[in-house]
């Protein structure tokens, strides 16, 4: 039952592209979701630009659609609202199945999840 | 209460020495993202510790055994009571 | 509600994770966690009283440690930090300073440790 | 005359808010135009985010703010267009009085200047 | 044209900056600047020969540093950046290896020295 | 040649090892942003150096004398004949 399956939630603060944090995150979702687990992730700082839908790269990885692939999949992918007006991320832009929240939210998941990780204190 | 510690940095003298002081031997460590290079020193740990496979193996760090995959250490993190990253 | 240890590693300026630790602490005790702040490694320095970034155009983040008692966090540091960047007590906010092993004791009490 | 103004260039890398480097080039450019030096700025990697207007900082300094002014005051600043993409800045978001260049860009900006100035390996 | 040494002090991974260093000293080359590309510090674990990041899905940087000569930069390792990590120079690309005191007089040569 | 070197990070015995090999007697080293903390430590440089002022007074660290401000700074810019960072 859903109520009862055991969640893994993640504080991500490292930017996409310039940090591997945002990619270990997404590994790690995929395996625990895979494994029947519930995932949410509360993306801070630089994290939050992870969302933006008009990142374009070119022969690369496109970590927005990672994002969504992991929301379409069931995660719940909340990003710090006041971090994305600091970096001029706009509600509009945000990838679909994502949303700007503020730190009540990342209590909120830090109750409701079995277990919590940090990633991302830049290197 | 057993902690997994996912250590993620690349290891130098002083964030080992840390490591080392948070540990005990119930608990287990995790080398992930940079922390894979430990592979290349000599450090005895008095607790389980494992190097994350795809991590080392993007950096060509070759790993004898103690490696785990991302399904794996999703287990590890459920098996033990919390997560610390360092 | 759930214990919640903070570690804040960096410094007070040069990067905003420091300031940005104690405001997700800050909003975490405001939704009634229970919030431990420990300053340790260069977050010993955000400690230091008398912090002026006036010239800089920012905030002095020893505001909210030089009276954090308002904030209902407790703050914490460690000695070995302190000693190692030869710090001295006087210089900094009033909190509990603390050694590793009483931070593993935190650590191994709280149920959520979040590294900054 | 112009031409035989000295230059100070910069390439900065850490990104608005989460880093001090784009305060640090701020403010040396401020002193330079001063003393009556010409400035030339490429950000680089997450820095590009410094230059969208959508940007909003209540209560704190203003980055982008900050760009326009140095360049109203006759500084050349430019992103890298490659950085832009990967983290959504579209040209429409730019900051007035900047653009988005490549690498050549670079190139002629350390070949014009006096003094080069990297800031920015994050922490 | 100008001279330029660009130091690259960090890991191939992690973080993107070694290989957008290794990026900005390609487009400076092909403005036809002189590039001398210094992997030194944690930069060095950049040359091990054998990176395989698939499951990362990212690039390996090493196919840039094991085929540097087409890419008309010049590619130096620090011995003592080396030794300090426990690498093998057999694990490594073929580089210029050069000591602290070599590194100071191409610093002494260059126009403009580039750090990431 | 004169160089001029930015140090930036927060100082520890590695990265002041490196700044050694690096200077000589006729380079000049500026202590900026988290570079400032070095005047709580006792290291002797072979050449003159000096703490940005505004960098240090943000982070409450108390500079006797050897501070510069930014407009000095960009005169000792201009000065010397290149700037590294490390």
């Amino acid at each position: 039952m859903e109520g009862q399956k055991k969640k893994i939630g993640f504080l991500i603060t490292g930017g996409p592209y310039t940090f591997e944090h945002l990619d270990t995150a997404y590994h790690l979702s995929k395996a625990a979701l895979k494994k029947g687990y519930g995932v949410s992730i509360f993306l801070y700082l630089d994290a939050v630009v992870a969302l933006n839908k008009n990142i374009k790269s070119p022969g690369e990885r496109h970590i927005p659609s990672m994002f969504k692939e992991l929301a379409d999949e069931g995660a719940r992918i909340v990003a710090c609202g006041d971090c994305a007006h600091f970096r001029g991320l706009t509600r509009d832009l945000l990838v679909e199945g994502t949303r700007l929240t503020g730190i009540a939210t990342l209590a909120e998941i830090i109750e409701e999840c079995n277990r919590f990780i940090t990633l991302g204190m830049g290197e | 209460m057993r902690a997994l510690f996912l250590f993620s940095r690349t290891p130098n003298q002083e964030n080992i020495r840390f490591l080392k002081k948070l540990i005990d031997s119930s608990d287990c460590v995790v080398f992930i993202q940079n922390g894979v290079y430990i592979a290349k020193h000599n450090i005895e740990l008095e607790c389980q510790n494992y190097v994350l496979e795809p991590d080392a193996e993007a950096r060509g760090i070759k790993i004898n055994s103690n490696s785990v995959d991302y399904i794996r250490l999703v287990d590890l993190i459920m098996e033990f009571d919390k997560v610390v990253t360092i | 509600m759930k214990k919640v240890v903070i570690l804040s590693t960096k410094p007070p300026y040069g990067s905003s994770i420091n300031a940005e630790a104690f405001r997700a602490g800050l909003g975490l005790a405001f939704s009634e966690t229970q919030v431990d702040l420990i300053l340790i490694g260069d977050g010993v320095y955000g400690a230091i009283k008398e912090q002026s970034p006036t010239k800089l155009q920012m905030k002095p983040i020893s505001e909210v440690y030089n009276n954090i008692t308002d904030y209902n966090i407790n703050l914490f540091l460690i000695e070995d930090s302190i000693q190692e960047r030869n710090l001295d007590f006087e210089e900094l906010a009033k909190a509990n300073i603390i050694s590793y092993e009483e931070l593993k004791k935190m650590i191994n009490n709280a149920d959520v440790v979040l590294t900054f």
